[in-house]
């Protein structure tokens, strides 16, 4: 069980590169489909964040801000976000992931795909995000148990 | 819909993908639904598996290009016979066993359901994708998400479990990654990761030692997969401790399905010449399973639980599909193939049934069955066709296969493994009789293990436990007698070019 | 030859099927099981019966079931020595099947609808091995009919009777495993497996592979019919009831085993290529030294039943011997012998149930004067030993008597000595018995009245004597077992 | 020889490398040991694909206003399969720790030895 760290000088430092961490690592999401970057490595730099927060706040406070049952409904919602967007293409009438049929009102069917990666990028990172969360914090508090897959 | 077939191939995988996140989401409120979900998506996928089937049958192989990329730069996934027979064996199996998973999850893991069925929807995806792609590192994706999901499966069982699951965790990355090594020596001598590509690409390169590894890399990484012999150490552990609901699961499936991967790599993705006469690729391959069949035999003999005896038979048969496959003509093949099924069915049934007995007595001592068929006959009456499957009794579709079998082995004259699959019935017959003598007879009266009688009085298995396993009963039945409609209907088409 | 298609084969078959699937569901009510089994087995027989005038007028039975592998199909057809064997076997079933509900009764038995289940599913079995049309058929039916008769064997769940039962697998099924192989491999030689009389395997291979594999067929098959020395499954298996041991002496197990025997020799390989391999002579000495080491093996059991087996051991072999001589005469001795046998064999088997029920004796020197008191059974059982031994008027005589003029037809006057000295054995080993009962008086202690047991169990036995010295009279009686049987050795001979 | 041996050092670096990961999962007895082992072995082989995506010269597979030919750019695919491989071997790690922090709950250590001994 990981506590609360009694150090101003780290509580601050974790206070203030938080949120950046977090702001750079929708950019590298957001980014994800045209450069360097993408849904996983955005996830993992978000899920990084809060597990800066929880060495240094220790596992109570953070379970207070997002519980275990949130983040698996983070990772569920995620992924479904992914392949919700695949099977929405496949209502549209083309096949999974083919981005180019959404109807979204953009000029060129190569914006519209830019567009379909984009959102599945959004999936993928928030998906990854909670479930590197849960994974340290399944690990951090197996006393009181839980695992995951 | 016109359009709806070709894309029964993205929704057999998809509703079960979808499914398993659906299921913490509703699971979060209504505990119940987990099951039904996972019931649905598995019966959906069932649907779509047959409707392919059919569709290849009638039209010939179909392609599906994931987002509208064409391969070999997209992902391809391709239905032939081979996988589209697989697909059926798969979800049929699949949906029986989750039918019958209800109660002993609700037994053996009343905290854990909605995790258990939302990762056990997992482990049927990544089974269903390995089957219907056309991509080698696709495959290996699904490959892992198929191995993840059973090391956790495995992993929540009883006691030994957690360490079984590890040991299976360290050897099935050893496997995989092996696999994953052979996927990058042929994309460094093609560049090419779709199926039907290198199949194109590679013959001009058959002279290279890069190709040569490649394929031993696959194979290492396949056997160990599917626990062929000397690799089968993480076997039989895993399908002991697992929960009942997982190991009745995991053993019909998930073996065959490596056995697919085997298949597909030696025959597609290789040409059959190539595997067979550039290197003598298939007689060691042969001989391996020719000793597998035995070992596995000897090993079952010496053990006295139930599931782990199980578990052993499941090494030795194994081995026949391998021998199949190491035979390369065209009736062992057919045999190879006919035993994937026939081997799943049994298989399931027999575990289903060492589920229900754990179930209702707790029991898995096979010397202490004593009398159990008043208590459960139709179970038992199961259990000894599952068993006279397995020994391979006429008219039971065990065996069919090991006839199948045994032409191809007189076919390519080697009289070794013609006496390896009498004498392996005869091994058999051994230890699954002495569990039906056990269940049958009051034979623990007198042994020194057989003090726990069970009362006498008449206790089934509730009703969605017995009817999967009647119907995998009824189905080795039904196998042995219309197999040819199977060979000729649908597996004379999964052969290989040149067969 | 005219091929008629019907379902009146496989109707034959599922008759018990189907009794037994009835016997299963209505086990909680006696009365009602063993109707089902009575009715089951005199359907059976009439079905077999009603195809006879159309196979003694030339034409053959066939129904395709399905196809098994390609180009074998579950195929039955009842040519005039498959109506023999499935007359027999169905004959017999509804004797035993009476004498069955009086034994289990008597003895208040355990597990008895287990008992009548396998009882039923191995009759039909059986017929299937008289019916099958094709080597895979065949051995599809003679699996079902080992498996099914496992549990008859370990009736008792003693730990003997289990161990019998064990042996009782053990031997069969490993030679169930030889039988496949050899299937199999005359599957690869002759491309198809349908019994032609005559054989279909002449010119199909080397001399060599050809007489291996004979070889392996009759040791294989040969198990069952348990020849010298591979019989010790059958007197171990004496441990069973005594409707049991009639059912594997008398109408199924062990015949089945000869049946196919005869089957391989003569619609297999047939007569012309056996006598090329040379392979005939080699045959008839292996079955006389059973016939006569089986004799004398007899001579020393003091269990009647095992006494029984041992009979039943030499006397088989002179099913095979008619076959192996190849001659017209033998033939049709060696077909008789196998349906007479039979008769006689379940009437001494009935005797010795009944001795069993009523007193609990079994064991020869304890049954001094027990003719006395059951002077009918004894009766039949004299009858029985007459006809085991070949004297007229007995069915037995016919048929040695066939044996003797083609073993003179094939000029090997050494098996017409063998047959005499076994005749002389027979006497030898089962007079006494009689001479016994009813002249030697019994121990003070025991009572002396007349005590029958019930009519279900003397019944059959009486009208199985009666048959036995009937068809010595004439055995074209009732159901012409003579003229099916000439006419299947016609078949072989290829002289419809 | 030696130059064939140099020039394909990227070769031998991914072969020392998986060995010795092998080495700890098959050698070792304390199981997180093996688990490192496990890790070490996947590294290889991601290093491994890395190698052979590699071009002298080349530049990153990223479009450019001032594009180069498509010759210059190195390849991407072998990337963007090992980011797919690293997601599998983050999560096959995960799965293990789930795994040993189940057996360190129920044996109380993680010596194989140990838990063996404890089992029988």
């Amino acid at each position: 069980m990981i506590i609360e760290y009694e150090n101003v000088i780290i509580k601050t430092i974790c206070r203030l590169l938080i949120p950046f961490i977090q702001l750079f690592a929708i950019y590298v999401i957001m980014h994800g489909h045209y450069s360097p970057g993408g849904g996983f490595q955005g996830g993992v730099i978000l899920g990084a964040s809060f597990i800066l927060l929880v060495i240094a706040y220790g596992l109570e406070e953070s379970r207070r801000r997002i519980s275990l049952k949130a983040l698996t409904i983070y990772a569920c919602v995620g992924l479904f976000i992914y392949s919700g967007i695949g099977a929405l293409c496949l209502l549209m009438g083309a096949n999974y992931l083919d981005y180019g049929i959404l109807p979204l009102p953009l000029s060129s069917i190569a914006t519209i795909r830019a567009m379909g990666i984009l959102g599945i990028e959004i999936g993928v990172g928030i998906g990854v995000m909670a479930i590197m969360i849960c994974i340290f914090v399944g690990i951090a508090s197996y006393e009181t148990g839980g695992e995951n897959g | 819909m016109n359009t709806m077939q070709p894309q029964a191939v993205i929704l057999i995988v998809l509703i079960p993908l979808m499914s398993s996140y659906a299921i913490p989401l509703l699971g979060w409120r209504w505990k119940g639904s987990a099951y039904f979900i996972a019931l649905i998506a598995i019966g959906a996928s069932s649907v779509c598996s047959l409707l392919l089937l059919w569709t290849v049958l009638k039209q010939g192989t179909i392609h599906y290009h994931l987002g509208g990329w064409l391969p070999p730069w997209g992902i391809e996934y391709v239905i032939d016979p081979l996988n589209g027979f697989m697909g059926v064996v798969v979800c049929g199996i699949s949906f029986l066993v989750t039918l019958s998973s209800k109660e002993s999850v609700e037994k053996e893991l009343p905290e854990k359901k909605v995790r258990f069925y939302a990762i056990y929807l997992l482990l049927f995806t990544g089974l269903m994708g390995i089957v219907v792609t056309g991509d080698v590192f696709n495959l290996y994706v699904f490959l892992e998400i198929a191995s993840l999901t059973a090391y956790a499966l495995i992993a929540i069982g009883e006691d030994g479990a957690p360490l079984a699951s590890f040991n299976y965790i360290i050897m099935g990355t050893i496997g995989a990654c092996f696999y994953l090594l052979g996927v990058g020596y042929l994309y460094i001598v093609t560049g090419s990761l779709n199926i039907a590509d290198l199949a194109k690409l590679l013959p001009p390169l058959y002279h290279s030692k890069v190709v040569l590894i490649a394929l031993a890399f696959f194979l290492i990484g396949t056997a160990i997969k599917m626990g062929l012999f000397p690799l089968h150490v993480w076997l039989p552990d895993a399908y002991t401790y697992a929960p009942s609901a997982v190991s009745s699961f995991i053993a019909p499936l998930m073996t065959k399905v490596m056995a697919y991967i085997l298949i597909r790599v030696m025959f597609t993705v290789f040409q059959p010449s190539y595997s067979i006469e550039v290197i003598p690729l298939t007689v060691i391959l042969s001989w391996v399973a020719a000793v597998a069949i035995i070992v596995g035999s000897i090993m079952a003999l010496a053990q006295r639980d139930l599931k782990r005896m199980l578990a052993y038979s499941s090494v030795s048969q194994i081995g026949y599909i391998v021998l199949g496959v190491g035979l390369a003509n065209k009736m062992g093949l057919l045999g190879a193939y006919l035993h994937i099924l026939n081997h799943a069915f049994m298989k399931g049934c027999l575990f289903l049934v060492a589920g229900a007995l754990m179930y209702r007595t707790g029991m898995r001592n096979i010397f202490q069955l004593g009398m159990i068929h008043r208590k459960m006959p139709f179970t038992m009456g199961a259990l000894v066709i599952g068993a006279l499957s397995m020994i391979g009794i006429p008219p039971t579709a065990g065996f069919f296969s090991k006839w199948y079998l045994i032409l191809g082995s007189i076919e390519a004259q080697n009289w070794v493994f013609v006496a390896v699959i009498l004498a392996s019935s005869l091994l058999n017959a051994l230890y699954f009789f002495r569990v039906i003598e056990n269940a049958y007879f009051e034979v623990s009266r007198g042994h020194p293990e057989g003090e726990a009688l069970i009362e006498p009085n008449r206790e089934e298995v509730p009703l969605s436990m017995l009817i999967p396993i009647l119907v995998l009963a009824a189905g080795i039945l039904l196998l042995g007698l219309f197999n040819e409609r199977i060979i000729s209907g649908i597996l004379i088409f999964a052969l290989p070019p040149g067969f | 030859m005219d091929v008629f298609s019907s379902v009146r084969p496989l109707l034959a078959i599922l008759v018990s099927l189907m009794a037994a699937a009835l016997i299963l569901v209505t086990g909680k009510r006696p009365n009602l099981r063993e109707a089902w089994t009575i009715l089951a087995a005199v359907a059976k027989f009439l079905i077999v019966l009603s195809m006879a005038p159309s196979v003694l007028s030339g034409r053959l039975l066939e129904c395709t079931i399905l196809t098994l592998s390609p180009g074998i199909s579950l195929k039955l057809r009842v040519d005039a020595f498959g109506l023999y064997f499935g007359l027999l076997a169905s004959g017999l079933w509804i004797a035993t099947s009476f004498y069955s509900i009086g034994y289990m009764r008597g003895l208040k038995e355990h597990s008895q609808t287990r008992y009548f289940f396998c009882f039923a599913l191995a009759l039909s079995s059986t017929i299937g091995v008289a019916f099958a049309a094709n080597l895979l058929t065949l051995f599809l039916f003679y699996e079902i009919l080992t498996i099914s008769t496992y549990p008859l064997v370990a009736h008792k769940e003693t730990p003997e009777a289990l161990a019998a039962g064990r042996k009782y697998l053990v031997y069969l099924l490993t030679a169930a495993v030889f039988i496949l192989f050899c299937i199999a491999y005359t599957h690869q030689l002759g491309g198809g497996l349908d019994f032609v009389g005559g054989g279909f395997l002449a010119g199909k291979g080397s001399p060599e592979v050809l007489r291996l594999l004979f070889v392996i067929f009759i040791l294989a098959f040969g198990t069952k019919a348990a020849f010298l020395p591979i019989h010790e499954w059958l007197p171990t298996a004496m441990i069973a009831p005594t409707p049991v041991s009639a059912l594997l002496h008398a109408v199924a197990v062990v015949k089945a085993g000869v049946f196919s025997c005869l089957r391989v020799i003569h619609y297999v390989f047939g007569p012309t290529l056996l006598s090329d391999l040379n392979l005939w002579l080699m045959l008839c000495y292996f079955v006389s030294f059973t016939i006569v080491v089986g004799s004398l093996f007899a001579m020393v059991q003091d269990n009647l039943k095992r006494r029984l087996a041992f009979s039943t051991i030499s006397q088989l072999s002179y099913v095979v011997l008619g076959a192996a001589l190849l001659t017209p005469m033998a033939l049709i001795g060696s077909i008789l012998h196998m349906a007479f046998h039979g008769f006689m064999k379940i009437t001494l088997f009935f005797c010795a149930g009944a001795i069993f029920v009523k007193t609990g004796k079994e064991n020869i020197s304890e049954m001094n004067g027990i003719g006395r008191r059951m002077p009918l059974t004894m009766g039949a059982f004299a009858v029985g030993a007459i006809g085991m031994a070949g004297i007229p008027p007995v069915c037995g005589f016919l048929s040695k008597w066939y044996l003797c003029l083609g073993s003179l037809q094939a000029r090997e006057m050494v098996f017409v000595l063998i047959l005499l000295i076994s005749s002389l054995l027979n006497v030898a080993y089962f007079f006494p018995i009689v001479y016994n009962a009813f002249f030697r008086k019994a121990r003070e202690e025991e009572p002396l009245q007349r005590e029958e047991a019930s009519w279900w169990m003397v019944a059959p036995i009486l009208i199985c004597a009666l048959m036995s010295v009937l068809f010595g009279l004439n055995p074209d009686a009732f159901i012409r077992f003579h003229q099916i049987a000439s006419l299947a050795a016609a078949n072989i001979r290829g002289l419809f | 020889m030696v130059d064939y041996l140099i020039s394909k050092y990227n070769y031998w670096v991914y072969i020392f490398l998986m060995m010795l990961g092998f080495y700890a999962m098959m050698g070792k007895r304390n199981l997180v040991k093996k688990l490192i082992g496990m890790n070490i072995f996947q590294t290889a082989i991601i290093l491994y694909y890395i190698s052979i995506g590699v071009k002298k010269g080349g530049t990153l597979p990223i479009f450019m206003e001032t594009a180069p030919r498509a010759a210059d750019y190195i390849n991407p695919l072998p990337h963007v399969l090992m980011l797919t491989a690293i997601v599998v071997a983050v999560s096959t790690t995960g799965v293990a720790l789930a795994v040993l922090l189940m057996i360190y709950r129920r044996y109380k250590t993680l010596e194989e030895n140990e838990i063996l001994k404890s089992i029988r």
